[in-house]
């Protein structure tokens, strides 16, 4: 599994644009510009860029309430998704659905998802379309350690499991569901741990680290699409800001946060592993920092401009219409 | 042509004709084969449901697309809408419809929602066939018509058939239909024989049918209490009272101009529902006539429905839980 | 005494003087504390609830008392059943309404009918406290009125305060009932201040209040809508149109003596629900009037609901989904 | 955990009653005499009664669709409880609940339940009333192999395992959940497996001896009555009879049931080894067989003479309403 100079152009510009992107929905909410439950996804960009990389547009990803980061990593479209969260006509889903239900089935996006855990079983459905229709693709399903306590999360797995389907659950444990910390809800330490239940193999990746979700996602992924089964995959990982916009933090120390932050940052880290590796120089990186800047201005403008739907819409899209 | 098969048949031949015409249809659910496909039996079902309605499926399918599976509700459903958004059209079974309280979510937040929510950008071909009503002795947790729940859901589509005949061609539109669609299937009814077509044939979503002409009163009903009703009707024509009675057959969407149009004729309705009266379909059929129907109301609009109570196990209370033709004609007598 | 709190204020003081008489009262959910009792933090909460209504609890009742949950609403409000058949009283919190998807069996096929399974022989004081409506740019998962849903089961009430005082009145009244009721709180009309009277009351469920009298038309609202229908009542005033308004506060028992003695007295009646319209409360008032209020009835019975889709995210599209008092004045206007 | 002679009179007395129990059942169905969904529990009652003879009162069972059996052995009443099976208004539950809801509060029985799963979480809700109202009991479910695959199964054993509740969970698989084997459906063969997942302790006992179970069983029970947290236990067993009666047992061949019943039967198994321990003869069971007949015989002719409840009552007992 071996990246060229272009994956890793690739996955730091997706990287950067997560990061920013998120910084970006800070400002504007600070400046009252928008609205809506908005739950931040920087810091964990390793995982979702990690495990997408593998993936094209005959794979479905299904995510969470957390779910920019999964959303663009899969290649959806940016500049839709700001309109998206602006509640715009131009938005992926015209406005309809705002920040937990992006969705772009042209892009294998079948949608965050706003019921913790009600994605992966969603997971398994995509993974039994792949397999019955012989697509060759594969279903990835991104979820917090606190899901993995929703009888979804068990029924799908095992569902999956029983079939052999080609499908990856993907738990991103970053510690805390809400306030909650995980310490305090659920006995084990390793999630990982739960495949047992399912005779699933399952894998313990670094979720802070590019390079460590690309190849063990990578090895779940061969598998999947070889017909050998799902796998579980739990990365460690961290959320960098509060559960929501506007969460007082008042339920982990600053310097918890600070520390991973501070010596774990995947974007960090890949820079400084990618510069090592020869491939990219830190040129090639700050050239795409600025193309985010702009891209981002762009969405943003774009988003500000873009007209609002029309009050009728309400009762379109609620059913499909032969024409 | 047509010829007499039971409603279960009926459902099973209207199961075959859709997976022959497309192999995008699975079946999946608890025992929709039963152990089919074990090693030692060759591929064939023991079971085939637990009412054999989906018996034989497996041999002439495969248990690629015929899948028994865990006991597992929420992922029975879930993957279903998964596969539907995703290229296939799955027809899932729930076995009776009171476990809808294990898996409400893929159909409310999920099946239901994701069109809308996604912008119009997704379809989910989902058909979930479920096994509901009381009269079979199977008390509170077995017995509940849930209907009204599912229909109160934007997006959601809802359909209980009647009869052999119409259970088949609402269920081959409900399977071709692109929207996630509900079929209760009435277990008391399932071995009921009736008149039924040959061949593929669909009776449109939405629309009732009209089961006996009238001129005095009204009377609507679904599934089982059609019948209810026809005997009531009969009863009542002895009396000299002309009663039409109407099918809904679709409750999401219900026919209001069907509806409307009998009220419209008669000026007196009475709606028969075996589910319990609070917001069900008997209010919701009784508040359009208040509404769009008032400059043809004559009388007050009665409901006969079960009482505000879970189904109880003795058949001498069961008995009296499920709405009787005696119940209808009073109800009917007051209106006159 | 009173003094004005928000909604969620009153509520918390209605959990703070509940728990305080009864030891038996313990509050269990996601967050109720969140992260409360972490060693190193002593036993404060962090959050107490995403909304802050549960604050505090903790420190004075304790974590043997007041529990964070792992994210399983089954098992909250499965376990929460159980703890009420065997000695507790349980307060159990679904975050969101919307989240009965994955946990309505403990409601529907447990909570609801062990008493009537048991041949009387059980009694579950259960409450369950949650977060429901639109108007919060929460989107479609986050934003659901299903309290016609739980109404529609028997064995459950279901209650649905329109102001902090009613809220304090009526969770301590949930709380005492020996039944399951599930208490409903707009999340809009969460941080609204009102007159809340000191000390320990209650107020009965399955009593409306007459927010507003009137003798032209009257306008049954619950929750949310009672404002909306009270402004309504305010502008029609200047046209000339006096509105009587009725705040139905229980859904479940409904207080159909009350829908009758204001139909009575006006002949007119809209009613005004936010939840979408088929299968809902709207509908059940309608069908009252058109029944048993028949003889008082002037004119149609109105519903101003929702549309029949899901909550759409957009500002603009949210606020069109939700009645305004601009529809309850065209549809009063329609009686006339 | 010795056992006395009182305690192998009174296990084997339950045991006995619950399988002839069940054959009346049967002859009673056949004779046109019952109605209703019937899913009998012979050849299982070593674990019900291995079990519950650890309990008292204070102590509260949770049961399934297949709970004769559980109902009494934890001292359920037969003669309500076949008062019960024909509706009548002496039954258990005045005939209201029928076969799937017998329930007595009064002996700790919470109730069969129709719901597959959903007694697991009642139970670990009757764990916490122990906990906090420090009674001193304990609470068990008993659940199928079937169950395990429940989302409510997953989601209650994390939630008893976090606040170490008073609580046994007592699997009992017996190979099949309806007509479906449970290698279709599960990917596992030991379901004890899946306490790994709450970090919970395990064990597997032989469903089909009595003295296996009520060691094992009496190991958790302890446990959970010293506060040290819940324990789940997996019995391997079979059930003779079709999923319910009218089954017509297509799904498994005859010589695998005609194994387990020549050469495992529980309660052929107890009194061979009953017999050597020397606290009880041959004798004592046979007269406990002709009293289990006797009883029997009371409850069918008592139950046919008791008056069915009034119609009226269909609408008492929805809502608890004071005096
Ligand atoms: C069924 C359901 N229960 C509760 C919630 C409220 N909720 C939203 S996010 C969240 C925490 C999820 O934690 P985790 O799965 O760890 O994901 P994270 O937020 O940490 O990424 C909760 C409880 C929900 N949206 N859906
Ligand atoms: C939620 C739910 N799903 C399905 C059923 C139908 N059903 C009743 S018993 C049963 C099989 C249960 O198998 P298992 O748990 O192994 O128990 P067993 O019958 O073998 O004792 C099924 C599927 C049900 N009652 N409830
Ligand atoms: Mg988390
Ligand atoms: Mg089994």
């Amino acid at each position: 599994m071996s990246l060229s100079r272009e994956d890793l152009i690739d996955s730091y510009r997706q990287m950067r644009t997560i990061r920013r992107f998120e910084e970006r929905l800070v400002d504007l909410v600070t400046a009252g510009k928008l609205a809506g439950f908005l739950h931040l996804y920087a810091g964990q960009e390793a995982v979702a860029v990690g495990v997408c990389q593998h993936l094209d547009d005959r794979d479905i990803v299904n995510s969470n309430h957390r779910g920019h980061g999964h959303c663009i990593a899969k290649g959806v479209d940016v500049k839709g998704m700001m309109a998206e969260l602006f509640g715009k006509s131009t938005g992926t889903c015209k406005g309809k659905g705002g920040s937990m239900h992006i969705a772009d089935l042209d892009r294998g996006m079948l949608g965050a998802n706003g019921i913790v855990g009600a994605g992966i079983p969603l997971t398994t459905g995509a993974a039994l379309s792949a397999q019955i229709k012989r697509t060759g693709g594969v279903a990835i399903a991104f979820f917090g350690d606190g899901a993995t306590n929703e009888g979804a999360f068990h029924e799908a797995l095992n569902m999956a499991a029983i079939w052999d389907l080609p499908a990856v659950f993907v738990c991103e444990n970053n510690l805390y569901g809400e306030a909650t910390p995980m310490e305090f809800v659920t006995p084990i330490t390793d999630l990982a741990d739960r495949a047992t239940s399912y005779n699933m193999p399952s894998a313990i990746a670094d979720g802070m680290n590019f390079f460590d979700v690309y190849e063990k996602s990578g090895e779940a992924i061969d598998r999947a699409r070889r017909g050998e089964g799902p796998t579980l995959i739990e990365c460690k990982t961290y959320r960098y800001m509060g559960h929501y916009v506007g969460d007082p933090l008042t339920y982990r120390r600053k310097e918890e946060s600070e520390e991973w932050r501070q010596n774990r940052d995947c974007l960090e880290g890949f820079e400084t592993e990618a510069l090592e590796m020869g491939l990219v120089e830190s040129d090639d990186l700050r050239q795409i920092d600025a193309e985010v800047e702009i891209l981002l201005e762009e969405a943003v403008e774009a988003a500000e401009a873009a007209p609002y739907p029309n009050p009728e819409d309400v009762l379109t899209d609620v059913y499909y219409v032969s024409e | 042509m047509s010829r007499k098969l039971s409603f279960a048949a009926a459902i099973n031949e209207a199961l075959h004709i859709a997976m022959e015409a497309d192999p995008d249809i699975i079946v999946m659910g608890e025992d929709v084969a039963g152990g089919g496909g074990r090693a030692d039996q060759g591929i064939e079902d023991a079971w085939g449901g637990i009412m054999g309605v989906t018996k034989g499926l497996i041999k002439a399918f495969g248990p690629e697309r015929v899948r028994d599976t865990p006991i597992s509700e929420t992922a029975i459903l879930g993957a279903a809408v998964g596969a539907a958004a995703t290229g296939l059209r799955p027809v899932a079974e729930l076995m009776f419809m009171d476990f809808i309280g294990v898996s409400l979510d893929p159909l409310l937040n999920q099946a239901a929602k994701l069109r809308y929510m996604f912008g119009g950008k997704v379809r989910v071909p989902l058909t979930v066939r479920t096994s509901m009503g009381a009269g079979a002795r199977a008390a509170a947790q077995h017995s509940q018509t849930l209907y009204g729940m599912t229909s109160s859901i934007p997006g959601l589509k809802t359909v209980c058939p009647s009869n052999p005949g119409d259970a088949k061609g609402l269920l081959l539109a409900s399977i071709r239909d692109d929207n996630p669609v509900i079929f209760c299937e009435q277990k008391t009814l399932m071995f009921m024989q009736g008149e039924v077509p040959e061949g593929d044939y669909e009776i449109p979503l939405g629309k009732a049918a009209t089961v006996r002409e009238g001129t005095d009163v009204s009377l609507v009903g679904v599934g089982r209490t059609v019948h209810t009703a026809v005997e009531a009707a009969i009863a009542l024509e002895a009396e000299g009272v002309s009663a039409e009675v109407i099918d809904l057959r679709s409750l999401s969407p219900m026919d209001e101009d069907a509806i409307l149009a009998t009220l419209e004729k008669t000026g007196r309705l009475v709606v028969v529902d075996e589910a319990t009266p609070r917001c069900g379909i008997a209010s919701d059929v009784a508040a359009l006539c208040v509404d769009r129907g008032f400059d043809f109301l004559n009388a007050p609009v009665k409901r006969v429905t079960a009482p505000h109570s879970p189904v109880p196990f003795s058949p001498v209370l069961e008995d009296a839980f499920l709405p009787s033709s005696a119940r209808i004609i009073d109800a009917v007598r007051e209106l006159l």
